[in-house]
């Protein structure tokens, strides 16, 4: 799928900068820092500068000068894929250390295949496996061809495998010997990769602290260390940035965002590959007409939830595909605002005289936004065409692991946020393989139409192609209104004038790599 | 009968300060009860031509807007109505809980008291917020569930007050007296010490319902308390801040000194209270420091 | 001691016209009224009267031990060696207290402080008051302590106040009013809370000391038997004032005011046990209850429980007056009695 | 001589346990060693000893009040040990108690009407409200005590008329035999004297049997037929009071007399001064 | 003596006992499928289960609990659903943080406290008395939250005098000072409502000693007010004060939870918070065992002081 080009184009003159300690405040403590069982964006952030996968994507360049990263490869100098598209095979890059010293190589990428595949393997590791299933969805054996030299074999066709291993938690490469050695709970604690920081201290509630691999292969992080701080109130971050505790600070709130600005503050954001949307559930006797579901569509005022409620920190959202997604039109809107459309539409329901429904909702959680305050201004715009809305709240945890079970048929739908950059997040929210329970597609929405043309797409050898059978999937499931896209989160980040290189790309992470202090 | 409530109602009401916690407490109790009808707006939604974050005294909003744009006013009116209930009702049910607990522990001192009495040690190994947060945690937010986590709490307290007071009381040669009489375990524990026990415990029983409104926004400010929309003080000063270090204190800081006034108003009763139930109070001399001490400690 | 002697040397004690007035709920109260008493130098003395006589009323008061906000006013004169202890000050009035005039509290068992060894709460006093140091200071509590018929001074020094008996703790709380070598010390009710058979080994230890140290005693007691075995003089309380005073034996088999005579007669007549003859005698009876000092009247305030009074005695005030044939010390506070009959 | 007997203890044992804590060995208290007494009926019987010596605890063994460890109880032929608890409430009517600390032994939260009926309510046969009032009305009287006194709290009360309330109670449902537990010994002197006399005048009214404690002597000598000693648990003497006072054979006893102070000296001295002349 | 020590320390095992199994239970309690939780909403149903008899959960109650405790003695406090760590490497270091806190509120709460609980008793009725005392009485009104976030306000985003959160200053971290300078607020946050506690008992205790026969009876031997109220008062008030000072331990870890989010001290509360938010009922559960036997030993501590400064309960213990 893609051809092997040199990394970091801008890192060549990292001679003249100098290097320094760069501190961010994050929005909540970080997880475990095993990169397979990490669980959230926020530690996928940090384990991103200190492990890499064998094909990666191009963090360097912000969403506007590329609005998908592109796919490099990493500790992998090139890939082919075999013509029946089933068997990938990865030319190792040579010389690569990991933070301990030992040698990487086709035997350290198998034992990372294994962690997550081989449930008989020695060092399988559960949490990891349940964390990456997706990934490996289609796996069927992997074989070492030389030292450097490793198949992955699949059982079917599956087009976007590059960009789901580029995905960060699905194969970023762990120190077999530290596992070996140390177990497999030992990565969580004492990381070691080869990425271009290294772990130096982790102080519980108070810091993780990386400092520069001396020893990377590549271009060399320019910072000498990096000090990640939870710092999980959102004022108190704002608080820290302005008592020049901290250079960054994530998820600023939205109403901080004007004051910052004016003292000085950069902030710095992305089109990152998310979006907030409602699922509508097809159990539900209201949501099952499809007139319903659009009339609901055109009632959302998107443009007043980003800009009022959410002070710009998002976009409106008129489609379920990601930006920062390949396929994704940002002048393709679906269900523009429209009060007036929607009693229409309801009124051709039967329903003019309004109904009562529950929209299910967590109470925050990871890229959540402001989930209630969204789902209480949703309220207010459906009251206008007579939708009575009751919001059920859950702590995040509670809801998430709530969510693929589905919806009750008296609950009208749910809310939640997500995204890839991958298209195949439309089979992940949309294809029947993936309903509830068990599923993300927890509406049960089921079109045999979506079906094929996702598996499609899926599976076509030809970019271009799937790309087209995407988009067809893409405006049948929105003309089918099976969803109502909200907002996509424009992943914000506070920046001090001093921090320089820092920059946001598609994605929800970042690399630090060249990033400097300047003095 | 009458002279004696006559008594406790004087020595109640030349006690000051007492007397403004009960006037509060009434204040605020028919507020919450015509909410509806004295309340500006909903409390829940953001008004017709109203923004976000109006400072207080503000046009049409006396105490301003919230972070959402809601009336802070409405929301403090509507909100005595769950502050009161997650006061009162944990306590009265807990103080019923541990009336029929302590005066049988109290009563009968050999297994039976001992066993029970050994259960509330084991709570007591727990600080009560964190055995209310764990409950409360487990039980998943809500305010029905922030009352079941309140009354498991405040049990052993209240039993244990309960206890010792009926220990006492049950040494006192009156308990013989009506033994000598004959009078069932039943009746002596229920006609004869409880008579003595109920009014350390009423007393010590408001000024807990003043802890618990204060353990209640405890709770809601680690999101286990009432459910958003609904209006809840708790609730409002934690959300508020969000936007405190926007400079807008308000928005925390008026839900805040609702607590805070409601919580002591029922203080200042429940020390009114401990003063003026006490027949002893009236005739002697001496002071009883007895009560109001041991109610500190076991606030703890 | 010795009548006559009083009339020419300076009293030890003397409390002249005392009235103390304290305040509560209810308004201002006269505890005391018009009280007039002398202790001369080596002398025992009582007071006796029923609960709420005043007599620890006046105890405090003489010590000015009141505290300032129940204390209204005094009126009247306490000397002692002549000086007014109403006018010497604050600083002055603490050199007596302990150093002229001590006490032994009522109740030996909550009068020592638990909390420290009884031969250390000795050993402090002596240091507060006196200039010796500290092996002094415990050489003489040691020494008191055996004065007080203790077997092992060294232990009981050693010991805290709960690990004593009650005859013990008397014992330790008379050693401490010791102390500092006063001229006069001041007990209430030191045998009240004590068995019989305790009582009287504390009260011929008081007899002891008495004769030994030439302290002057005045002890307060409700119970005549009490004055009868140790006593002197003694002066009879009822409601706030003196009703009568004199020797112990003009009081005691020549009581003059019908309440002393009432008082005594109430003692329990136990001929019938050694005279076959007589039978139990019914006991002789005071109708009604004890004064409330809150309901005066202008008359007698014995008056409604009195079995003699008269109207006369409703209207007029007695006046404590000499008792006009018998003794030069014997007073009584009663219109009928005035002179004698 | 056997069938005038009303109340016989013998061999009463009471231990009590001294545990604190599961894992300390437990030590016994001995509160009452060996008790044996019998009381004769319309007799005043006393009971002295020493603080401490148990006979408060004894006083209660007799009412079942404290179950004892061991040793029988006969009250009028019948042994309160053996009767059943339907059979033992019936005999409460029979034997009261009339305590010391007049200002415990009320319940402060009833009105001394309301105590005093408790009884009535209980066993009288007539449970008519108005009937009960006039039955406490009357008992009031016959202590010495107004009618007003009905509706009062304990506290309102002196200490004297308490203890007048406290005979009154006990007195209602008419028993037979009263035990009196130091029921002065907080008293005044003059008041005192009054409920002495008031208790000699019921005994002679309801033709009462007393079993008085004390451990003030002078009271027990004059007021009492018979006395037994007690010292640390066990009786060490019983006798008339003539012959245990003319002639005490215990040290103890004799200790206990001296300490009785008259106005004349010490009850020893006086006795030798008697006899003497 | 040291028997009665070792009974003591030995009778907190059944209370002990008791803390686990009302602990275990908790989690038990749960709704829910935990292994589910664990590895989150999209975990396919095969992993659920290998997760579930990994984690012993198809065992009976009584042997899971069996499994537990033998675990929990071997200082294995479980594994975090939501950190995906053991808990013990999570907690630890926090319990360390919450300890300098709490030990910093109870220093604050019980010196302040005492001091003003002694200066109100001594000088009862005064204005200085009624002001302190009301004050006190507003102090244990408030939500430890709220105090927190108005101190957060006022001294560290209206004034600025102490930072507004973490123990030190990531970027150069200054040792003890450093550390004193961020432990101020948390400390004061979570000590008020304490302090305000131990005031009032204070006072209250000491206007009853002073009551005390022995106190006035020293004063009738004319040693004077303060020397009497500094020996006898002080040393009698103080078992009482030890007391419920031991009795606020559990107050301020309680209250060191909200303090500690406010100002993002890296304690076991915040820790706790987390859990809450995030349902991790593992670490619920072993943070408030945690705490709970910390609490058992503290008031263990306490009962021991108690006893040293009581000659009567010594004594009465001696006897045994
Ligand atoms: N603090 C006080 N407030 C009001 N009245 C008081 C106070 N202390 C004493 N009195 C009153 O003063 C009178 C004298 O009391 P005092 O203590 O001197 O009596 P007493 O003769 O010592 O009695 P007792 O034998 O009970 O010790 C009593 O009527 C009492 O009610
Ligand atoms: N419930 C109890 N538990 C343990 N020991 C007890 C109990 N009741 C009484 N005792 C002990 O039994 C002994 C006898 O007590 P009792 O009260 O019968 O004595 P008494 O002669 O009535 O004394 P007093 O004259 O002080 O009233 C005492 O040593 C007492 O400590
Ligand atoms: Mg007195
Ligand atoms: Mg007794």
């Amino acid at each position: 799928a893609c051809t092997n080009t040199t990394t970091s184009e801008n890192a060549n003159s990292s001679n003249s900068k100098e290097g320094g300690q760069l501190i961010i405040g994050m929005e909540s403590e970080a997880d475990v820092l095993d990169p397979h069982r990490a669980g959230g964006w926020v530690t996928m952030r940090i384990t991103n500068q200190m492990f890499e996968p064998l094909i990666g994507e191009d963090l360097s360049k912000s969403s506007d000068e590329e609005s998908v990263p592109k796919l490099i490869p990493v500790l992998a100098d090139s890939w082919e894929v075999s013509e029946d598209g089933k068997t990938y095979t990865f030319h190792l890059r040579e010389g690569v250390k990991f933070h301990d010293g030992t040698e990487f190589n086709a035997e350290a990428v198998d034992f990372n295949i294994k962690r997550l595949t081989d449930k008989d393997f020695d060092y399988y590791d559960n949490t990891g496996a349940g964390r990456t299933f997706r990934t490996w969805k289609f796996f069927e054996s992997s074989e070492i061809v030389d030292e450097y030299t490793m198949n992955i074999k699949l059982s079917q066709p599956f087009s976007e495998f590059p960009r789901m291993l580029a995905q960060i938690n699905s194969l970023q490469i762990v120190s077999p010997t530290a596992i070996i050695e140390n177990g497999n709970d030992s990565m969580g604690e004492n990381p070691v990769g080869t990425g271009p920081f290294k772990f130096s201290e982790r102080n519980r509630g108070q810091n993780i602290t990386l400092v520069r691999n001396e020893e990377y292969w590549g271009e060399k992080a320019i910072l000498d260390t990096v000090i990640f701080r939870p710092l999980s109130d959102p004022a108190a971050r704002v608080l820290a940035i302005q008592n020049d505790e901290v250079d960054i600070i994530a998820v600023p709130p939205p109403d901080a965002i004007d004051n910052l600005k004016d003292q000085g503050y950069e902030v710095i954001s992305g089109t990152p590959p998310h979006v907030w949307y409602l699922t509508f559930n097809f159990d539900n006797e209201y949501m099952k007409d499809q007139k319903v579901r659009q009339a609901i569509n055109y009632a959302i005022n998107r443009e007043g939830i980003a800009n009022e409620l959410l002070n710009g920190t998002v976009n409106p959202a008129y489609t379920m595909v990601s930006p920062g997604s390949v396929i994704h039109d940002a002048d393709n809107k679906w269900y523009e605002y429209d009060p007036e459309k929607a009693k229409g539409l309801l009124k051709e329901a039967g329903l003019e005289n309004g109904f009562e429904t529950t929209l299910q909702s967590s109470v925050d959680g990871s890229g959540q936004l402001l989930p209630v305050d969204i789902a209480e201004w949703i309220q207010r715009d459906l009251k206008e065409i007579g939708i009575d809305l009751e919001l059920d709240t859950q702590e995040w945890i509670t809801y998430y692991s709530g969510y693929s079970d589905g919806m009750d048929s008296n609950v009208g739908m749910n809310q939640m946020s997500s995204g890839r950059t991958t298209p195949y997040f439309l089979s992940m929210v949309a294809h029947s393989d993936f309903v509830a329970p068990g599923g993300f597609n927890s509406g049960k929405y089921v079109n045999k139409d979506v079906d094929t043309l996702l598996d499609k797409a899926s599976t076509s050898l030809d970019e271009n192609e799937s790309n087209n059978l995407w988009k067809e999937a893409e405006a049948i499931i929105m003309e089918d209104a099976a969803f109502a896209p909200i907002v996509n989160d424009s992943a914000p980040y506070v920046v001090h004038s001093r921090v320089k290189g820092f920059v946001v790309p598609s994605e929800e992470w970042y690399t630090l790599a060249p990033v400097w202090i300047e003095n | 009968m009458a002279s004696k409530w006559k008594q406790s109602c004087k020595a109640f009401l030349n006690d000051k300060m007492a007397t403004i916690g009960a006037v509060i407490i009434l204040f605020s109790l028919i507020l919450a009860v015509i909410a509806p009808w004295v309340s500006p707006y909903d409390p829940n939604v953001v008004a017709e031509g109203s923004a976000r974050l109006m400072p207080p005294g503000s046009e049409g909003h006396l105490f301003g807007t919230d972070h959402q744009g809601r009336d802070i006013l409405s929301r403090i009116i509507f909100g005595t109505q769950t502050s009161l209930i997650s006061a009162v009702v944990p306590v009265i049910i807990a103080a019923i809980i541990s009336i029929c607990l302590g005066v049988i522990a109290g009563y009968y001192q050999g297994i039976v008291g001992n066993v029970i009495m050994r259960i509330m040690d084991i709570f007591f190994a727990f600080p009560a917020v964190l055995l209310a947060i764990a409950i409360a945690a487990i039980l998943g937010p809500g305010l029905l569930n922030v009352i079941i986590a309140m009354i498991i709490v405040r049990i052993p307290y209240m039993t244990r007050v309960v206890y010792t007071d009926t220990l006492q009381e049950s040494q006192k040669e009156y308990v013989e007296a009506a033994k000598a009489f004959g009078l069932g375990k039943v009746e002596i524990m229920f006609k004869q010490i409880l008579p003595n026990v109920l009014p350390s415990l009423i007393a010590y029983s408001t000024t807990l319902a003043g802890v618990t409104i204060v353990t209640v926004a405890g709770l809601s400010f680690i999101g286990l308390g009432v459910q958003p929309p609904t209006a809840d003080w708790g609730r409002m000063a934690s959300d508020g801040s969000e936007v405190l270090m926007q400079g807008h204190a308000y928005v925390t800081f008026i839900p805040g000194i609702a607590i805070l006034i409601l919580s002591f108003a029922f203080s200042m009763i429940g020390d009114g209270l401990r003063n003026a139930l006490d027949p002893y109070e009236h005739s002697k001399l001496k002071e009883n420091k007895k009560m109001s001490t041991k109610a500190i400690r076991n606030i703890a | 001691m010795n009548v006559q002697s009083a009339l020419h040397t300076k009293s030890l004690l003397k409390v002249e016209n005392l009235s103390t007035r304290i305040k509560t709920t209810e308004g201002s109260l006269t505890v005391l009224e018009d009280v007039s008493l002398t202790i001369e130098k080596g002398e025992i003395g009582a007071i006796v009267g029923e609960s709420g006589s005043g007599k620890s009323m006046t105890i405090n008061s003489i010590l000015q031990l009141l505290p300032k906000n129940l204390l209204e006013n005094y009126s009247g004169n306490i000397e002692v060696d002549g000086e007014n202890l109403l006018t010497i000050g604050e600083k002055k009035m603490q050199e007596i207290r302990g150093g002229k005039i001590s006490l032994v509290a009522q109740n030996a068992m909550t009068s020592l402080d638990p909390s420290y060894r009884v031969g250390k709460q000795i050993v402090e006093i002596m240091l507060d008051k006196t200039n010796s140091t500290k092996t002094q200071a415990k050489e003489k509590a040691l020494d008191l302590l055996e004065h007080m018929g203790i077997d092992e001074p060294e232990r009981i020094f050693q010991s805290f106040p709960h690990q004593l008996s009650g005859g013990l703790r008397q014992r330790v709380v008379i050693a401490m009013s010791l102390a500092c070598e006063p001229d006069l010390i001041i007990a209430d009710e030191p045998t009240s809370a004590l068995d019989p058979t305790v009582q009287l080994q504390v009260l011929d230890l008081f007899q002891k000391i008495n004769r030994k140290f030439g302290t002057a005693i005045l002890i307060i007691t409700h119970d005549f038997g009490v004055v009868a075995r140790i006593a002197e003089k003694v002066a009879v309380m009822y409601a706030g004032q003196i009703v009568e005073k004199g020797t112990t034996e003009e009081v005691i088999f020549n009581p003059k005011h019908p309440y002393t005579q009432s008082l005594l007669k109430c003692i329990p007549n136990l001929d019938w046990i050694f005279d076959e003859s007589v039978g139990k005698k019914p006991l002789f009876q005071i109708k009604g209850e004890p004064l409330n000092l809150m309901h005066l009247s202008e008359g007698c305030r014995f008056v409604n429980r009195c079995h003699v009074a008269n109207d006369m005695c409703h209207k007029t005030k007695p006046l404590l007056k000499k008792v006009k044939p018998t003794g030069l010390n014997h007073s009584v506070r009663c219109v009928l009695n005035e002179g004698g009959k | 001589m056997k069938n005038n007997t009303l109340v016989e203890v013998k061999g009463l044992q009471k231990f009590y346990d001294g545990k604190k804590s599961l894992f300390l060995p437990s030590k016994k208290i001995t509160a009452v060693k060996d008790v044996s007494f019998s009381i004769l009926k319309g007799e005043t019987f006393g009971l002295i000893g020493e603080s401490g010596s148990g006979k408060t605890t004894v006083g209660r063994m007799i009412l079942r009040l404290i179950e004892p460890t061991n040793g029988s109880i006969v009250y009028n032929g019948e042994s309160l040990r053996d009767l059943s608890k339907k059979d033992m409430a019936a005999l409460r009517k029979d034997i009261q108690i009339v305590f010391q600390d007049s200002g415990s032994a009320f319940n402060p939260r009833k009105t001394i009407g309301e105590q005093i009926a408790h009884g009535l309510q209980k066993f009288g046969g007539n449970k008519d409200a108005q009937y009960i009032h006039k039955e406490v009305l009357k008992m009031l009287e016959v202590v010495g005590l107004r009618s007003d006194y009905f509706h009062r709290y304990p506290h309102e009360l002196s200490g004297g008329q308490r203890q007048r309330a406290g005979i009154a109670r006990a007195l209602i449902l008419k028993p037979k035999f009263l035990v009196l537990d130091e029921p002065v010994s907080a008293l005044d002197v003059s008041v005192k004297a009054q409920i002495i006399n008031l208790l000699i005048n019921l005994q002679k009214e309801f033709d009462l049997t007393y079993l008085f404690i004390a451990h003030n002597l002078d009271l027990v000598a004059y007021f009492c037929d018979r006395v037994a000693v007690l010292s640390k648990g066990e009786v060490i003497e019983t006798a008339s009071t003539k012959d245990l006072f003319r002639n005490p054979k215990h040290e103890m006893t004799n200790k206990l007399l001296s300490s009785i102070l008259t106005l004349e000296g010490d009850l020893g001295q006086v006795y030798k001064k008697r006899t003497v002349i | 003596m040291f028997r009665y020590i070792l009974s003591r320390i030995l009778s907190t095992i059944p209370v002990l006992f008791g803390v686990t199994i009302v602990v275990f239970l908790l989690i038990r309690l749960i709704p829910g499928d935990p292994a589910k939780s664990i590895l989150g909403g999209d975990a396919t149903s095969e992993a659920v289960d290998v997760l579930r008899i990994e984690m012993g959960l198809n065992e009976p109650v009584y042997v899971q609990y069996g499994t537990w405790i033998s675990q929990l003695l071997k200082g294995d406090l479980g594994f975090s659903y939501t950190l995906h760590t053991p808990i013990i490497q999570e907690l630890s270091p926090r319990f360390f943080n919450s300890m300098i806190l709490t030990i910093a509120s109870l220093l604050i709460c019980v010196t302040l406290g005492v001091i003003l609980g002694l200066i109100s008793a001594l000088k009862k009725g005064s204005v200085f008395d009624k002001v302190s005392m009301g004050v006190a009485l507003i102090g244990a009104s408030m939500p430890v939250f709220w105090i927190a976030l108005m101190l957060m306000w006022l001294f560290a985003i209206k004034t600025q005098i102490f930072p507004v959160s973490g123990m030190y200053n990531m970027r150069n971290p200054g040792g003890f000072m450093d550390l004193l300078h961020h432990l101020i607020l948390p400390a004061f946050a979570t000590a008020t409502v304490s302090l305000a506690v131990i005031a009032r008992l204070t006072r209250s205790t000491v206007i009853d000693i002073l009551r005390k026969d022995y106190v006035n009876y020293f004063h009738s031997f004319g040693l004077s007010r303060s020397k009497i109220n500094l020996v006898h008062v002080m040393r009698n008030s103080l078992p009482p004060i030890i007391n419920i000072s031991g009795l606020q331990v559990g107050y301020i870890i309680g209250g060191a939870l909200f303090s500690e989010v406010v100002f993002n001290w890296p304690g076991i509360g915040q820790a706790l918070y987390v859990a809450v938010t995030s349902n991790d009922y593992p670490t619920i559960q072993a943070g408030i065992l945690l705490i709970a036997i910390t609490f058992v030993v503290v008031n263990l501590v306490v009962d021991l002081l108690n006893v040293y400064l009581s000659p009567k309960l010594q004594d009465s213990i001696k006897a045994e």
